[in-house]
């Protein structure tokens, strides 16, 4: 008796912590529909948010840009990221707490900090690539150093920057604790190391590696901060959003991130459908 | 206008012909234009797409892109966190950046429409001579209003309207230090520029007095609010405040008597520009009569090309608030460029207004700082301490 | 295994550059004034700001708490579902945080404005209306709803670890739910609840939208203030530097009570 | 003896399966009781339902003459040694067995004195402040013992305690839970899959299969008197043949007749016989009651096991004397060493 | 036969200790060898040696006469079945056995017909699609003896590839080894501590502790004639007594004299005597060589086990006839059942 009242207070109570997650979606969704630019009065249902979004070079621009950035930096993220858990595993004990405390930082420090900190770094690089190119007594050669690098270039390496961490701190752990015989029984079938890490280690690997470029993905989609210190004349969506919100967002941009959410959404199920009946027909066969 | 002295570019735009608009085709120079947001006629809402107009014309690729204070605009160009061609400072920037070196000075000879700009708006302090700057747009600081919320009667109180009571909550203030100050040093009957740290310390009296009253502090999120019927009072630009009376009709606009801030958005070319005659080109041909016409039309802020005002439909052509009377500019004020103290002074008293609780002693943060780092190192020697204790057996 | 430590010499590298060196270069301006002298004014300055500080970190705080209540009995409702549907659940925690979110808080805007959704539907019922937006209210609001996922992942991850025999030992042994509650599942699952604290903790302390964008920009946090030095009127790189810097100790100390920088804690966190 | 407890007419289903069905037991107070059966057979879920973890369907569990079907786990005087010990990975190992007393607010003094004479008496004294998760798997084991036993329960329950140890220390664990359970003087309800282990510390032992009790009884009258040949095979290696009752104390199989002690069948009655394999005695061919040819030895130490093919049946023979493989053989096989069932499906 | 797997005075330390002191061994073609002792012994290290995954400190390996002590793993003609498995998680059954001959770039259509091939003898014909994650214990260790058999290793080394199965399983892949190494004719080296499964398998045994080598036989004579008393204690259970020879074929242990078999010992020389458990026949008290009184008696399904005390001594005893505890008995004792072994330390 008991146990079915807690079993249905459970499920009232993920009912209400989904529909808090979920109301403001819902609610974006809802006026990307609707006739007007109010934010709060449905007037008429419409489809020429929709029509004109395609048109709007601006958002079309920078969600462009977010994209490329995000895939970009998630998978130099993860190459690098990849390469040092393994190279970190071989370490000392004591070599990787120093490696990993530091690699922390950009994970527990605020963001600002990180935005911040790297466009000093930039500006100082900008004020000696400066000095360096407008000083008679320096010579010739060493004014090499481009001085315009805010932009692309900036952009891209901040996002590599805070993507990395999360990339180590995904493989890492699961690198540790992979058997080390599935290696050697690699060997032992006749893989050199080097085949013995492309056919077996680094598919075993392969969830947390996955899992760790989607990590990557998403905040570099979805990164402000840091990416408005650093991105020079450039805009990605989040930047435009953001000087959207001062004055009033175009439901545009709401009819932009219903596209994007059902995509999303999309993929997951189609990928948890494939997953499962490909489950499934191992079941079958059984 | 005589057609043959004319370039038509689009169905609305043409521009003057006895100018070598051509000059770059073919050379792949682009631009980089940092302007603030929606300040420009760019193709939304039915609007004539000047840019493009431009890019056809001049074969210039322009990156257009936005910001949303005079400060951050400041902060990106000072930090060198990019390269701009054309920027558009407002008036005290303008003089506090052209201070600093940090623009070039134009030639004028590029810039042949500058005859076509009215005296009213050239030569001012901030700028003289117009050496560095062409104004872009001017307007002036006023009071919105919802008439549904708000007895036409009031209205004779000015400024000191922000500061009755029975609008608590429902009014807007500036996010925005300098025209916060500004307002209430007029409301003390002195100048809207301070001029001492005495004038700061009134005016956070006045504006900590007014805190309680202010439902937010907002800058363009002001549209958003007053045609929502958010709010009831708000300070804001003249030109806004058309744009807002525009799209909600039971709003309303007026500029105290006793005189106000006047405003000027004007375009200067960085020093950092790579490409300064080009920029100057772009200059020229946002001073074109059609060019500014629709810009005006778009954002709704006073032009300062001559001509534009007997082009306007008669409504904008006659407004109050786009040409306000010009005895009324005569009380009014530029913002000045302020000294480094006066700003830092303002700043402080900003925050502690914003934040409004007495101040803090100064030593409490450095003492926390030892006792936090202190506590860390504790911390981490405990850790360890226990781990070593663990792998003891 | 692969013992091939040149391997991590690329991110080695860049980790000094693009990590610790910026890091060198914040407290380097920390610690100077505009003409590059030494000095500590800045570090005194942020005493007159101390009012500030609090207030975020009381918000914060309070945010993390709310998150913390919040989350746990999710955690431990997903933790104890069937694999399959646990799958679902956690997508659906982590779909939104694929919302931008700025959006996101802009939607609350329109729930929480006075002409807002859920004035309208109170009104309806002749109810209200409330002043719920630009309140500190709001902005805790803001900062729970933005970082739960932060707080429910590293919850789940640990809680999955916990076996339910152990639960049941528990109760075996004589605990009821709320002995159970507070001697087993709460110090099994602590590795979580740290790293999910210092998840939530960090950016609420450190946001400026949110208090913006549902606070009305009335009380200043101190986000506020360091974008004020880099990106607003006052333009003060050295006194941003300090403030960041002071920033930073806070939260690394609240990291070192939490979570002993030990990476296997960190999976959780997405 | 009295009963402790008591289950009746206990339904258990899971996803509208029955696990249990309908099953009723008595266990009696001090007895060292063991449930066998085949992976599946209900015996945790059983078990469970002892402890409260599980809510029969339908069906009563009494305690000491309680009804307590009802009763949460918490209170119920009953402790549980889980299968992978579920040590708490928190505590160490004072404070893991220390737990069911603290919750009960007893003197620190007293707990202190009960868990160092309980950690002493599963000889894991000095052991206090370890850690649980750094202990072998027999130490972990001792220790959840030791947790359970620390708050005097009247009855523990244990499931499957050995699954996870090598079969040496298993054999020294098993002498060591039996000796446990004499000196503590309470009843041990005991989960098991290895018939051997259940063999050799019961007192009373039920055999299980598909959520049905098949035989309740000492391990020798299991042993010897299975009731059925699930329990016969399960039991021990085991040769199960058809065979056809002629007449009292005469039955036929493997197309010869034998005598046999039993009687009251049915004249003709199909029945099945058991014999185990040591209970066959290996005779020159022309000895033999039967003959077979020796397929396979293998030497086991004790013995050497034979199977040895006869018309198609194959015998397996436990013998201390090894034939040649292909080799003739007689069989013999006493009127005792028969046991007769009667025919069962499956 | 001839020898193809040869170790010379190898010697592995770890951590500063010797794991394997000088351990020498030849290993003959086409035999099931398994390597028996305590854990912690060096059957694991000694089994990586020859894989090639240690490298020992001194000493060689030699492999069919070549010396092959630098050789890295994966250009050695041997290969291992890993304790748990190792199986790749990523690749499906097919894929794990055909790993190796993929990486010989072996003709698709070659590698389908052995692996399938393969897959059959193993009896796992049907499953080439499955995922090895969702198989249970006994397949995936079909899967990964497969993995290594398909690449016709001349060897195959074991390493307690059944640890992790219950017990039924257990006894059927027992058989099953022993029938596939017979069936693909190559020589097994097999790892384990389980002295029932050493004996059931192997051609030959070698007993090992401490990182030496005990003693090499056949599991009869292993079984029978233990060369001390570890091996005797470790290879089933025994009844190790101190005694005397007294002379030839005359040995005299528990307080009495005893004929035996053994001779060529020196006069009055220590010895240690060895008597199974079974070998001992309980007879009446006065009729017994010996005489004790009964301790414990456990059924054990096939025997009793008794704990006889006699003289301070306590005897097990393997009986089919349970006596009562407390019942005084006596015991004899065969001249064959006698095995006597001087007298070594611990
Ligand atoms: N919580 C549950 N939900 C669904 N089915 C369950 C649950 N617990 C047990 N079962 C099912 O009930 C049946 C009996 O399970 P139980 O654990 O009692 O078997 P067991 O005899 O203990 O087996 P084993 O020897 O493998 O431990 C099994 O088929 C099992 O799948
Ligand atoms: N890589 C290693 N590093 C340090 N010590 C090791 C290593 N491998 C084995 N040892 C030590 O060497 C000794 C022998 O180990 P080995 O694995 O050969 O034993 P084993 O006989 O296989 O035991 P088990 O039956 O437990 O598998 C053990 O004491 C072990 O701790
Ligand atoms: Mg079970
Ligand atoms: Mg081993």
């Amino acid at each position: 008796m008991k146990k079915q009242h807690l079993a249905a207070l459970q499920k009232v109570y993920l009912c209400l912590i989904f529909s808090f997650l979920y109301v403001p979606i819902a609610v974006m969704m809802v006026f990307s529909f609707n006739e007007s630019k109010s934010r709060t009065l449905f007037t008429g249902f419409t489809l020429k948010w929709y029509q004109s979004l395609l048109h709007n070079e601006m958002i079309l621009e920078a969600l462009w840009l977010s994209l490329v950035v995000a895939f970009l930096a998630a998978t130099v993220a993860t190459i690098l990221g990849v390469m040092a858990s393994i190279g970190i595993s071989g370490m000392k004990k004591r070599t990787q707490g120093v490696i990993n405390t530091v690699s922390y930082l950009p994970v527990v420090n605020p963001e600002i900090i990180t935005g911040v900190s790297l466009m000093m770094l930039f500006v100082v690089y900008v004020n000696v690539a400066h000095w360096l190119n407008s000083n008679p007594s320096v010579p010739g050669f060493l004014k090499f150093l481009p001085e315009n690098i805010f932009g692309f270039g900036t952009l891209l390496i901040a996002h590599i920057t805070f993507c990395v961490p999360y990339v180590i701190f995904n493989v890492a752990p699961k690198l540790r604790r992979m058997d080390v015989r599935m290696y050697e029984a690699a060997l032992d079938l006749g893989c050199n190391p080097r085949q013995a890490f492309f056919k077996v280690v680094l598919p075993e690997l392969m969830p947390a590696i996955l899992s760790a470029f989607l990590i990557s993905l998403t905040y570099s989609i979805d990164d402000f901060i840091i990416s408005y210190f650093s991105c020079g004349t450039l805009q990605t969506l989040p930047i435009a959003i953001y000087s959207m919100t001062r004055k009033k967002v175009s439901p545009e941009i709401n009819a932009l991130s219903t596209i994007m959410f059902v995509a999303i959404l999309c993929i997951i199920l189609v990928s948890n459908a494939l997953e499962s009946r490909s489950y499934r027909k191992k079941r079958i066969k059984e | 206008f005589a057609a043959e002295d004319k370039i038509q570019v689009t169905e609305d735009i043409s521009v003057s012909a006895d100018y070598d608009w051509t000059r770059f085709k073919g050379q792949n120079v682009s631009l980089n234009v940092y302007n603030w947001g929606l300040y420009i006629s760019d193709g939304s809402d039915e609007s004539v797409d000047v840019i493009s107009a431009f890019e056809e014309l001049t074969g210039i690729k322009i990156n257009y892109t936005t910001f949303d204070t005079n400060e951050s605009m400041y902060a990106k160009l000072k930090s060198g966190g990019a390269s701009y061609d054309v920027i558009f400072p407002s008036d005290y920037m303008l003089g506090k950046m052209a201070n600093e070196g940090m623009l070039l000075p134009l030639n004028k000879e590029n810039i042949p429409n500058l005859a076509g700009i009215s005296e009213l708006y050239l030569d001012k302090e901030y700028d003289p001579g117009n050496v560095y700057s062409v104004p872009y747009m001017w307007c002036m600081v006023g009071i919105t209003y919802n008439k549904d919320m708000v007895d036409e009667a009031d209205l004779e109180q000015g400024w000191n309207l922000l500061w009755d009571p029975r609008y608590t909550g429902q009014i807007l203030q500036f996010n925005n230090s300098r025209d916060c100050f500004a307002m209430a040093l007029k409301t003390l009957g002195r100048s809207m520029n301070p001029t001492s740290t005495q004038d700061i310390d009134d005016a956070l009296v006045k504006l900590q007095e007014q805190k309680p009253l202010v439902q937010a502090y907002v800058m363009d999120e002001v549209f958003d609010k007053m045609e929502g019927g958010e709010a009831a009072l708000a300070p804001y630009y003249t030109g806004d405040g058309l744009t807002m009376i525009a799209e909600n009709p039971s709003l309303g606009m007026f500029i105290p008597e006793e005189g106000t801030l006047q405003c000027v958005d004007a375009m200067c070319i960085p020093a950092s520009s790579q490409n300064q005659e080009a920029a100057e080109m772009f200059i020229n041909y946002m001073c074109e009569v059609d060019v500014a016409l629709q810009n005006t039309l778009f954002v709704q802020y006073t032009s300062p090309v001559e001509a534009v005002r007997e082009l306007l439909p008669a409504e904008l052509r006659d407004s109050e608030l786009m040409y306000p009377d010009p005895e009324l500019i005569e009380r009014s004020e530029y913002p000045s460029v302020i000294s480094d103290e006066l700003n830092s002074a303002m700043d402080m008293a900003w925050s502690q207004m914003k934040s409004f609780d007495d101040t803090g002693n100064q030593w409490l943060v450095p003492v926390f700082l030892l006792v936090a780092i202190a506590m860390t190192v504790f911390n981490v020697w405990r850790r360890r301490a226990r781990k070593k204790r663990r792998q003891m057996y | 295994m692969i013992k091939n430590r040149k391997l991590a010499a690329p991110y080695l590298v860049w980790m000094v550059v693009f990590i610790l060196v910026p890091l060198a270069i914040v407290t380097y301006f920390a610690f100077t004034d505009k003409a590059g002298n030494f000095t500590l004014e800045n570090l005194m300055i942020i005493g007159q700001y101390s009012t500030v500080f609090v207030r975020s970190l009381l918000l914060a705080a309070e945010a993390t708490v709310i998150c913390l209540v919040l989350s746990f009995p999710v955690s431990y409702f997903l933790s104890r579902q069937r694999a399959a549907k646990q799958k679902i659940f956690l997508m659906l925690v982590m779909l939104p945080m694929w919302m931008n979110f700025l959006l996101r808080t802009y939607a609350w805007m329109s729930l929480l404005e006075n002409n807002g959704i859920i004035n309208r539907i109170l009104g309806f019922f002749g109810i209200g209306p409330f002043q719920m937006i630009y309140t500190s209210g709001a902005v805790v609001l803001g900062m729970v709803y933005n970082f739960l996922p932060y707080m429910i992942l590293p919850l789940y991850t640990a809680m999955t670890k916990i076996d339910n025999s152990v639960i049941e030992a528990a109760q075996d042994l004589g605990a009821g739910m709320f002995k159970t509650l507070t001697k087993v599942l709460i110090p099994l699952s602590a590795p979580g609840i740290a790293t999910g604290i210092t998840m939530v903790f960090v950016p609420s302390v450190s946001t400026f939208i949110i208090s913006r964008m549902l606070g009305g920009g009335s009380n200043m946090l101190i986000g506020d203030l360091i974008e004020l030095q880099f990106l607003g009127n006052s333009y003060n790189y050295n006194l941003g530097s300090a403030l960041s810097l002071v920033l930073m100790v806070i939260v690394l100390l609240c990291m070192s009570f939490t979570n002993g920088f030990d990476d296997e804690d960190m999976e959780g966190v997405v | 003896m009295s009963k402790i407890v008591s289950l009746q007419n206990i339904v258990v289903g899971f996803d509208g399966e029955n696990v249990l069905n309908g099953l009723s037991l008595d266990i009696h107070d001090k007895e060292f009781v063991t449930f066998l059966g085949p992976s599946g057979c209900g015996k945790t879920t059983t078990l469970r339902v002892i402890g409260g973890f599980v809510q029969p369907s339908s069906g009563n569990v009494f305690f000491d003459g309680q009804d307590i079907t009802n009763l949460p786990p918490y209170k119920r005087q009953v402790n549980t040694v889980f299968q992978k010990y579920a040590l708490f990975p928190h505590l160490n190992v004072y404070e893991n067995v220390a737990f069911g007393l603290r919750l009960k607010k007893m003197d620190e003094k007293e707990i202190r004195s009960r868990v160092l004479e309980m950690l002493e008496v599963v000889g894991l004294k000095g052991f206090e402040r370890r850690d649980t998760t750094n202990l072998s798997g027999g130490q972990q084991q001792r220790v959840a013992i030791a947790r359970g036993l620390v708050n005097h329960p009247r009855v523990l329950l244990l499931d499957e305690p050995l699954g996870a140890l090598d079969l040496k220390l298993r054999k020294e664990m098993q002498l060591e839970l039996k000796r446990l359970q004499q000196a503590m003087n309470i009843t041990f309800i005991y989960v098991t899959h290895d018939q051997e282990e259940a063999l050799t510390m019961s007192d009373t032992v039920v055999v299980m299969k598909d959520g049905n009790i098949q035989q309740i009884g000492s391990p020798i009258d299991i042993y010897n008197e299975p009731e059925n040949a699930f329990v016969a095979s399960f039991i021990g290696e085991s040769n199960i043949i058809d065979g056809i009752m002629l007449r009292d104390f005469c039955v036929e199989f493997a197309g010869n007749e034998f005598t046999c002690v039993d009687k009251g069948f049915a004249h003709n009655e199909l029945v099945q016989v058991v014999i185990r394999p040591e209970d066959i005695q290996v005779v020159p061919a022309i000895q033999g009651q039967l003959t077979g040819v020796v397929k396979e030895v293998i030497f086991k130490g004790v013995h050497y096991e034979m199977r040895v093919e006869q018309a198609g049946y194959e015998w397996i023979i436990h013998s201390t004397q090894a034939s040649a493989p292909g080799e003739l053989i007689g069989m013999c096989i006493g009127p005792d060493e028969i046991h007769i069932m009667t025919r069962t499906e499956g």
